[in-house]
């Protein structure tokens, strides 16, 4: 990436979602939570998940972290509601799953699209990936 | 048919040539013994407490070692081996007279710091440990000096006493008083701090410790390179400090103990190398720093991190030290006039490191930018996770220098964090 | 003014070129990848069972990244630092295909085959023995895949059950079998004894342990280099081997660890690299291999031996056997016909190690001659001092081969022998 | 030292002293014994002191090792006959500092002073001085 594409990527992208992230708070309530942490760098949001009849109902998060972390995990809480835990798992290995390949597979949403471009970007894939990580390891782990 | 370019014996020449004097300007044309910037023009490398980059002497007494004159040591009695084992040996003689010492005794290789630390956890202290007795550390440690110490307390039922710092980033030397007393089996401190830059008054430290009659490890991985250390200049009893620090390769470092502890060190590997008699039912072990030698030693590291010593003692310790020292307080200055900074700590004395944020932009992203303009620093915890948790950060933007750096260099660094405070606002 | 030859950046060419394919007829032209013939053109080396020679390539690959390449790993952002991480765990990839096995994850890298044992030792073993138990080993290990045991069997009141040998130094299996039970906590045995050269028949032994679910350490140290090895291929637990017995650097060295066993490794050295999370009453730690890499990796040594099984693959296992095979069966011919002279063992299967003695003179002086003639042999123990006792013996010469070894060299071998034995009687 | 140089010192020197070794063999008794042991090489031999009137009567050994080991060995236990303890003590400080340093001294004994022109013999030091560190070692740490 040149400086001119990552300033185009921040300034077109990730700020935006950054200075206005998708549910961004602590709610008063919710049906279960899961870290995000990363102990590299300090990185460390909590997700707070309302269910409802086996329905994921909102997705809202909050915490500290990078400009990268908080606009992947803001489309990923946007892009995880109204979705059946077994999709959710779904959704996540896919989005590891490109993250990791050399290989891509094509997402219908255009912001996950625009992340999953990112997988070469240096040093910073575990940015974009925290969130997502810490949702695939729950559900992996959880009796579905 | 097999293709080869055969790199010339006459490399030798090269070498000798590499090794030339260093003399007292040396220290205005000492980048040009790092082939890294030749090969990376516009590098402006700012991640020296991570790593120092390898001056080109280090790299070619390694290699010629490896290609004409590598052969296990141990006793071997044909040539080569004899002549690798007197390398070797004339390296640990060597590194005791950087260490102001003239016993080479006293001297053990190592991996590293880290490994170092750990094995005076595991060798010294904790077949001396009992119930009730305590340990004192500080919480502006580097995790290699934290947390062995740590998982000595749970696992002997010892109180770890942590240090605490003001808000300026000093060690709280009334605390740290208070904290020694009878049952306190260890000091470990650093001596500089590679988050802060904080410089410890080690003196003042060591003196406390001394009265109390109780061992005092210093981590030096920060100072070895700049600062004139030693157990015997320091009056400490184990020194820490590893090669890639300081011009020197990975996976080598140094563990120094005081003649007073020396018969107290136990073997930490058991192997090849250490053994006096083995028997089937016992065997029995040499004396440090061989008890701690199991297995082929790093001989071309060791020959490595001579090289750099050699290196640098060329230079001059007070040269590296007051340049570090205009570049320090020069970074300080100029960073202040970032809109936006903030400068993280604000020690009595500190040298060739400074921590910062910028208002709204996470470290990481502050890395990812600079690095376009050519910029290496760091970004996070820094391995300090405790003294960040302390003064309520969760990472910080951190540069740090070395001698090949200019102030040039740090003038780039400020235009490239003002352009970047402006995109982001 | 600073003298100073700058090594050109077009090093880079240099080392394609030394990177060149080799092929099939390569075994022919192997010794000139190796500089230190050219250095010595006289030099009859047959040490390498101590540590064999450098390959260029190895060589070129460190140097190369010490001087252009080098940075810290560990989640820098800069790019120096990305490269760098990237060549670090594509080297743990291309190392865990060397093994026979896709996931990188089994395989963390340690100084050598000594460190990779005690860690073993220390972080699978010793957190499972209770008072009562047993650990199985052979009376002719390396010290290094024996004190370890000896030393925990001491420490936690446990059995170490040392399986011997016959008369031709193959392993009594009837006896290994019988020591096999359900108190056996692991069994630890080599594939090739580094004295005797026996080949050990490891598909039968380790059938026996696993029909009983034992655990099994292989030590690697001989065979790494010419045998198919990895925890798959052979279905043991722990693999352990050093790259400087493979044309690699010294200070390397590999543990792999089956999958069925990598959450029973506990950290070995505490320090940075290998946190999840330090707090101060708590440190959590990350899984393996990524809790062995505490402190600062050798980045440049874990490249240099990558660069030595690159080389190792290159000419092809099979062709480098099949050399040392006709080499060991000259050489045993040849030395049959020096008077005086005593072949020590004469097991089943046996490769490229050949000890023995000359009648009433000493090893050490059978080294001291033959240096003379350019010849490098090993002389004592060799760290095997419990298969040395058991055969009635204090010492033996120790000849052992590699690729880059001929015919002629065993030749002037057998002469400088045949005229020490007229000389000294 | 050459090839001829080598086997010059063995023929001369060497090997007439590792055939006849002076005072070879097991005595029924002895005031005290001292165990010289090289571990790095298996050398191992018992030194068999016998004391009158706090004088050194006789040394013996007895053990296996090398040509060198075991002809410096003879050629001390010959040396040290009739001596005192002090004058052992001395001796054998003499004997090994001279060893270890570039600067030589003279010693009286022709044989003595042929050994110590070897303390450059490659990777053999250790054999000619074993026998004389184990002395140095034991009278070091009695009490004369
Ligand atoms: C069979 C065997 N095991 C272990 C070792 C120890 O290897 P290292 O010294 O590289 O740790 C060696 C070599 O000395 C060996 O030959
Ligand atoms: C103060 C301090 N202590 C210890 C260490 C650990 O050194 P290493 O990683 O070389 O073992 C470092 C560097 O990372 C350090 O800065």
């Amino acid at each position: 990436m040149t400086k001119q594409e990552l300033q185009k990527l921040f300034k077109n992208e990730i700020l935006p979602e950054n200075e206005n992230p998708y549910h961004f708070q602590e709610p008063q309530t919710a049906s279960f939570t899961i870290e995000a942490y990363n102990s590299m760098c300090g990185d460390k949001y909590t997700l707070y998940f309302n269910t409802s009849e086996g329905q994921i109902t909102s997705v809202y998060f909050y915490g500290f972290g990078c400009a990268l972390s908080k606009a992947s995990i803001s489309i990923m809480c946007k892009s995880m509601e109204h979705l059946s835990p077994k999709n959710i798992t779904a959704l996540s290995d896919q989005f590891i799953f490109t993250m990791d390949q050399e290989h891509s597979t094509k997402n219908a949403d255009k912001k996950i699209q625009m992340l999953q471009q990112l997988k070469h970007f240096d040093g910073r894939v575990d940015c974009i990936k925290l969130g997502w990580e810490a949702v695939k390891n729950h559900f992996e782990n959880a009796d579905l | 048919m097999i293709g080869i370019v055969k790199l010339k014996y006459s490399f030798d020449i090269a070498e000798k040539l590499v090794l030339l004097k260093l003399n007292k300007n040396s220290i205005k044309k000492v980048r040009s013994h790092f082939p890294i910037f030749e090969a990376h023009p516009n590098l402006v490398y700012l991640d020296n407490a991570a790593t120092t980059q390898r001056a080109q002497s280090v790299v070619t007494a390694q290699s010629h070692f490896d290609l004409y004159e590598n052969a296990n040591i141990h006793r071997g009695i044909y040539d080569l081996s004899n002549q690798a084992t007197q390398k070797f040996e004339n390296a640990r003689t060597e590194i005791a007279r950087f260490l102001g010492s003239g016993n080479a005794n006293t001297v053990a290789f190592t991996q590293g710091t880290t490994a170092s630390i750990n094995i005076v956890a595991q060798s010294f202290l904790a077949p001396r440990l009992q119930a009730g007795d305590n340990i004192v550390t500080t919480i502006m440690e580097h995790h290699a000096n934290f947390i062995p110490w740590q998982m000595l307390a749970q696992k002997y039922q010892v109180e770890l006493r942590i240090v605490p710092i003001d808000k300026n980033g000093d060690l709280d030397l009334v605390q740290l008083s208070n904290f020694l007393d009878k049952k306190t089996k260890l000091l470990a401190v650093s001596h500089i701090s590679n988050t802060l830059g904080t410089i410890h008054p080690l003196d003042e430290i060591i003196g406390l410790a001394k009265r109390k009659d109780i061992p005092v490890l210093v981590d030096a991985a920060q100072s070895a390179c700049h600062f004139e250390i030693g157990v015997d200049p320091l009056n400490c009893d184990f020194l820490t400090f590893s090669g890639h620090k300081m011009f020197g390769p990975f996976g080598i470092g140094i563990l120094q103990v005081s003649e007073k502890y020396l018969t107290d060190m136990m073997p930490y590997n058991y192997g090849g190398g250490i053994i006096k008699d083995v028997k089937i039912e016992k065997t029995s072990f040499r004396n440090f720093p061989h008890n701690l030698d199991a297995g082929t030693p790093n001989v071309s590291g060791v020959i490595g991190l001579a090289a750099a010593l050699e290196f640098i003692s060329g230079i001059g310790k007070p040269d590296m030290q007051s340049h570090l020292n205009k570049l320090t307080l020069y970074a300080l200055d100029q960073l202040s006039q970032v809109p936006g900074i903030k400068i993280i700590g604000n020690p009595k004395r500190r040298i060739g490191i400074i921590s910062f944020n910028l208002k709204n932009i996470h470290p990481h992203d502050i890395a990812s930018f600079l690095n376009k303009d050519g910029i290496a620093l760091r970004a996070g915890m820094h391995c300090t996770q405790p003294l960040l948790n302390a003064m309520g950060l969760q990472a910080t933007a951190r540069v740090s220098f070395s001698i090949y750096n200019n102030e040039e260099e740090i003038n780039k660094l400020v235009v490239s964090l003002k352009e970047l405070m402006r995109f982001w606002s």
